[in-house]
């Protein structure tokens, strides 16, 4: 699309230019966030009832979902069809009626447009011409689906039902941790001054956890040198990872060694209140991190007991929104959800083992300035894009430009 | 206005401007000493605050957690060369609290502008302090501590306390 | 010039991408600001010694207002012949000679260069060549025309008169309003989120009003069911839409029936300190409110006894400033400016009617993003742009597009 | 300075907290009782001010009036989610005043930043309090305030006063 | 705190209340007079200040080197007209020191905000006063100010001092 | 290279496109930062001991400077081989290996690749595969070169050793100011609202010193009546202008006579503490000013006793940082260093004869909107840009655009 053409490396080498040219990022506006992909659009428990809505984006486009007198959830874009005004100003909220505050046009909570202020003149003058069909003029809608109490939504016709989209694997891995009716923590949410793109690739390079987060190596909470490994979907642009019996402190000797030559690795650190640390086996799979991404911008965390849902939002080609949803369980009692609480210390703006990823996306920003037709460099792991039970790879990386290439014409 | 009251409200402004020297002056290893051993300190956002959330963006429920904070951010954490500057100002203390040895709600606004090495200047942060403070034999101590930061939003990481 | 062909249904279809483009926006500041248009420079009395200057803009080119020693008002580029500099860096004061600091090069008041520092070098070295001809090196100057003590200027040469630009229904409208030796009772500024022309629409948008400021249908002030018309000038970017009869409340009933359904109603609203809708019968004519404006940016403004200018100045493609000057006349006694004074709590950034309109234009430049290739529907009171005694219409709206698409070529 | 001077620059300083309190937190039904029945309340930009322009951005000349304005924000105007945090500091009584019973001019300087619901945070007004405070009862009340702008132009709108 | 120590520490808040209120409101003719006559006055950055480098973007030895400074902005130098608005807080006494008649080392953080005639704000200067201040007759003076500055850079210029 | 055209005029004329269009800002970039040009690193003291460290830039290209452990300073790009990520977080700091946070990947102080974390896998797993190569995967190595104890680096293999790049002239003119082994006094920076080359024409502007910058004139510091002149390198790019015998006030009457119509003239000013002017004979040669300039970004400051660094650094096509690193020198005694901290008043962000500077560049670039196809007119002292013993000329303003426009393309 872009006189962009490919490394013949392949998926192991990405232009810098990706992450810098405006046209590429126009381009993926259009072709990737209102092309066939699905985009997480809220949780089914946070519209409970009907006339319950809230606003979000499918990359820079408002969306507006709600949940209708039907029941159902639905999902549409939040520019009014007269004369294009937000129809919703407000982040949440419960109607009965959309009514556009500019000139009072009122659409259900399908998206139909209901009714037009003074449609009909007054006095037998002005109004809308008889040609004016209201049938003609809803808010433009999103298809919608369901996965696990999560609801995602896209503008495309062709991308097949959720379920397909991510396949088998990645579904159960979502089931596995969306174990019961999820109640919300707390929110937050990020500015990170780099392209989107380089904070996925930043999720599913699972090479990096142990290495930039060095409080994880430190305490021993996930080391590559703990078991674990990666799964790629059949869509190759979704992926989880996971770290294997994390709590039994198997050979810390061998593993202290691997780490020994890598700044990453501090010693004699301990905690002075160990109660962060404590954690409750809650999964059964002695699995003690996931993290999981569906293409082309959701993610699900659990870190210990922390669970987390984060959405990835484009704002421009150098800055991204990265919002956290922090979820519990209906059924949790008093000390699981003291326990996610003080868990969430991990993760977030502040989190132990985030921190740095707030930032790092935005050091690679800075260094590519002036570097655009340089190439970064994703071999670790060889050169495919298949699942493996290591985490030393850039596979799922290589997967998610396997994913985003042919979108994009590239 | 009591002499009492007079002599307490200038003691908490002190207290708040030395919690803020603490904090823009990278004496990290000085700020638990501002809790009580059993304190609780939270940094929220103004929208948890409001809908009850109890997440925080930094929880703890112990002065000890504090000192593993400093010591992460010392040890462990990586982030760049950057420094605070609080302004904390508009001081109330609750009306309705007891005598001067008791617990108090105190309340006050803050601003804090974060500085990077290279010395861009961004309004980080804008908000209240919800506390409760207590005397500690000759000085004031913070019981519970909530930063209600008015914004949702972190600009790239928070490292630094607020 | 750009891409864009504009949509078969004429003025009553808008693409987003006028008001998102950089294009089109690089467009009009050449084609429309800098080209045969007619734009606000100051009220006369502003002036009124020779000598004194103020700065303002034609789009984004800056421009020096003065008094001149022959008594005539002087308009020039504030951009000095010599390398560039603002030659003027006040925004008003008084001065004989218009010196650049830069290198001291001096301009009289018509902006004809005087004087070059060390033209003939020092002691025979240095200076400028004897081809330098000190006459080809003034200010570029505007054309300046007046109308009712309000002074417009230009850089074209083809734009006839003013006050052929505007005509004579337009001009009568203006004098109305303007019915003594103005007063400047104070300035204001503001700016708004969104691209120029989303604020010129609103203002010709006479559907609008009692639908978004429910201030005015709440309390009566103005609804669209009292009597009201809209004037479109020849040049059909020029519009006057008007409000009368506000003051005698007839048939409350009907027209409370009218908005019933719109949620711009509110009941039972009274004010504590009525005094703020106290208005006298300034002009005769029982017009409780007129709008009017002058293509592309000027605005005369009476709502009651609130008189203001406005002039809205492009500042990039999603940004404008909104400057206002409100007025009285000097025969006003101490009863009439106070009654100004309060009236002005209806207008402005915290008006009671006008202050949505500072955030509308912004809610639309949100929400239209990502869908630049749709269309705004223009079909109130039909499809034409020609005046109507009803304010029940996006005439003048149209009218503007009309105005302004043969200039851009589209 | 003498005992009363410090306590009546105290109860002052809790005053200014106390109003931008009442801003900062929605409690915009509160606001009216911070001024006298006959008050004069002006937010004007320091341009208008030092040319001696009376108009204001709002301008109103009765505790009814703020009354009203607080009515039309509640029930009339439409305008996004927001909410402010006023700093004000600087606190300064001018020596030549009266007795604390007596009118007093007080001037402040204050920042006052805005968020709206998605977190974005602005800088939305510096400038200067020109005030004239009376004891009424056991509290002071603003018999007239002047929030002058330093500068001309306002973001959008002014919903929330100042 | 004693009676003495509240009204001192009330006295250095109206101190830099005046100070304020002087570099705020274009009365830079004043200025001075806050200062001994032999005084050292200086804006630096954080970054030069913990070098121990003794540069200052300026950097005067005596009063008259400040009345000087005046004069040169107001006579010789070109700038655009601009205003500032300083919010003082944080106001630290050094406990260390001597009666109310000595040497006092005072810190506070300030933040300036400058306004352009067109109305631009932006957040010029975060940081932190240290200073020395003297009893002058029946008033205090900055027989030492240091005025440092978060950031190391300056938008634009730096015409009205700190 | 874009569609402008250069006025037939030559360098007595400059598009002002030159300082707008992001095309040209683009290009050079690339065309003068990355090509063929030497720009200021540091000064060789500031890296005293092997493993010191500082960063900078070329453009907006991020580079480290080290002090190898061979004694030798090296200089790289400051980007990670891997996926881009800034090795050097730090300002400045000291170090054995530059070891990049992201994925641990450690490079020597030369900048080549020296280990890659788990390079072999774990447990025989994962890894990079047997193709990669550790030498080919370093940081990208600038030339560097030195002179008179200061840094030079260039990305270009073309550019000749830097004393021919200066000349011999230049080259003794630097010479004369770096008289000893440097100590820093202290730094500061300023953002300018400007195109870097707005700033770079100020520099060379011989014009306009006495005429901004009054407080010059005003306590005749230096005046253009006063003797001196203009070198100008044999890359014309470079140059130097002095004036001499500024302490001796000669014929003050005549002096004064000539600023008398001017401006920048003032009378009756003295200092109430004159010991800010009070300067000491330093060089041996009554040169009391001398401002170099080394194409493109380098500038070499003496005023009276006060000796600063000056690096123009780009961000962006309408702002650029000001860099200033004020010297003394080793051998100073205490009294010396005291008027070099005085003196430094004259200068930086609000030197007396400086801060104009600071403002101009953002006056220039405002005035000029809107005017992108007009001309600047550099005529003073003729067309050509030769040395010339008068400063009363923009001949070295000439010189520059002589040497940046073959390398533009233009
Ligand atoms: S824009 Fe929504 S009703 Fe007109
Ligand atoms: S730019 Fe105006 S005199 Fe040189
Ligand atoms: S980016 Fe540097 S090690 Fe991976
Ligand atoms: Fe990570
Ligand atoms: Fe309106
Ligand atoms: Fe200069």
């Amino acid at each position: 699309m872009t006189g962009v053409t490919w490394p013949k490396e392949g998926n192991s080498r990405v232009p810098y230019r990706m992450f810098t040219d405006p046209e590429i990022y126009k381009g993926e506006l259009d072709r990737v966030f209102l092309g066939p992909t699905w985009q997480f659009l809220c949780l089914e428990d946070e519209l409970p009832n009907a006339g319950d809505y809230k606003t979000t984006f499918l990359g820079e486009t408002p969306v507006i979902v709600t949940r209708g007198q039907d029941g159902q959830i639905h999902a549409m874009v939040n520019r009014c069809a007269h004369r294009g005004n937000l129809v919703c100003l407000k982040r949440q909220g419960n109607t009965d009626l959309l009514t556009c505050v500019y000139h009072s046009w009122a659409y259900d909570l399908d998206g139909n447009l209901k009714s037009v202020a003074f449609r009909r003149g007054i006095g037998g003058k002005g109004g809308m011409p008889d040609t004016f069909k209201i049938e003609e003029h809803g808010l433009r809608k999103l298809r919608v689906d369901h996965f696990a109490g999560l609801v995602f939504g896209t503008l495309s016709d062709d991308v097949p039902p959720f379920a397909e989209y991510i396949g088998n694997q990645i579904g159960e891995r979502i089931g596995r941790v969306m174990h019961g009716k999820p109640t919300v923590l707390g929110t937050t949410s990020q500015i990170l001054h780099n392209n989107w793109k380089l904070y996925l690739e930043n999720v599913k390079d699972t090479y990096h956890a142990s290495l930039l987060h060095t409080f994880f190596a430190t305490f021993r909470i996930s080391r590559l040198s703990i078991g674990g490994g990666v799964l790629i979907g059949e869509n190759s642009g979704n992926h989880a990872s996971y770290t294997r019996g994390g709590r039994k402190r198997a050979d810390r000797a061998d593993s202290d060694k691997l780490y020994a030559d890598i700044q990453s690795n501090r010693d004699g650190l301990s905690l002075a209140d160990p109660r962060l640390l404590a954690s409750k086996e809650e999964f059964g799979d002695d699995i003690t991190v996931q993290i999981l991404s569906v293409f082309p911008n959701f993610v699900l965390q659990q870190i210990n007991n922390s669970i987390a849902l984060r959405l990835v939002l484009p704002k421009g080609r150098n800055e991204t929104e990265l919002q956290w949803i922090y979820l519990g369980f209906e059924d949790d009692d008093a000390e699981m959800t003291e326990l996610r609480l003080l868990q969430s210390n991990l993760v977030g703006p502040a989190g132990y083992v985030s921190m740095e990823d707030g930032a790092v996306g935005g050091f690679v920003q800075r260094a590519i300035a002036g570097s655009e037709d340089d190439l970064s460099v994703l071999e670790m792991g060889g050169h495919d894009h298949v699942s493996d039970d290591t985490r030393t790879t850039e596979a799922s990386i290589r997967g998610f430009w396997q994913a985003y290439r042919p979108l994009m014409g590239l | 206005m009591t002499p009492d009251e007079v002599v307490r409200r200038l003691e908490l402004e002190a207290l708040y401007a030395d919690y803020a020297f603490c904090l823009d002056n990278d004496r990290l290893e000085d700020w638990p000493g501002f809790f009580t051993e059993d304190c609780t300190y939270r940094v929220t956002s103004a929208e948890n605050f409001e809908a009850g959330m109890r997440l925080g963006i930094i929880y703890a429920t112990s002065r000890n957690m504090l000192v593993d904070r400093v010591m992460a951010l010392r040890k462990a954490n990586i982030y760049e060369p950057q420094r605070y500057r609080h302004l904390v100002a508009n001081l109330r203390i609750e009306k309705t609290q007891a005598a001067p040895t008791g617990a108090i709600a105190v309340t006050a606004n803050f601003l804090v502008v974060r500085t990077m090495q290279d010395g861009a200047m961004t309004l980080f942060a804008a908000g209240r302090y919800v506390d409760r403070v207590v005397r500690g034999g000759d000085s004031w101590k913070f019981a519970r501590k909530d930063a209600v930061l008015d914004s949702r939003q972190i600009d790239t990481l928070l490292a630094i306390p607020i």
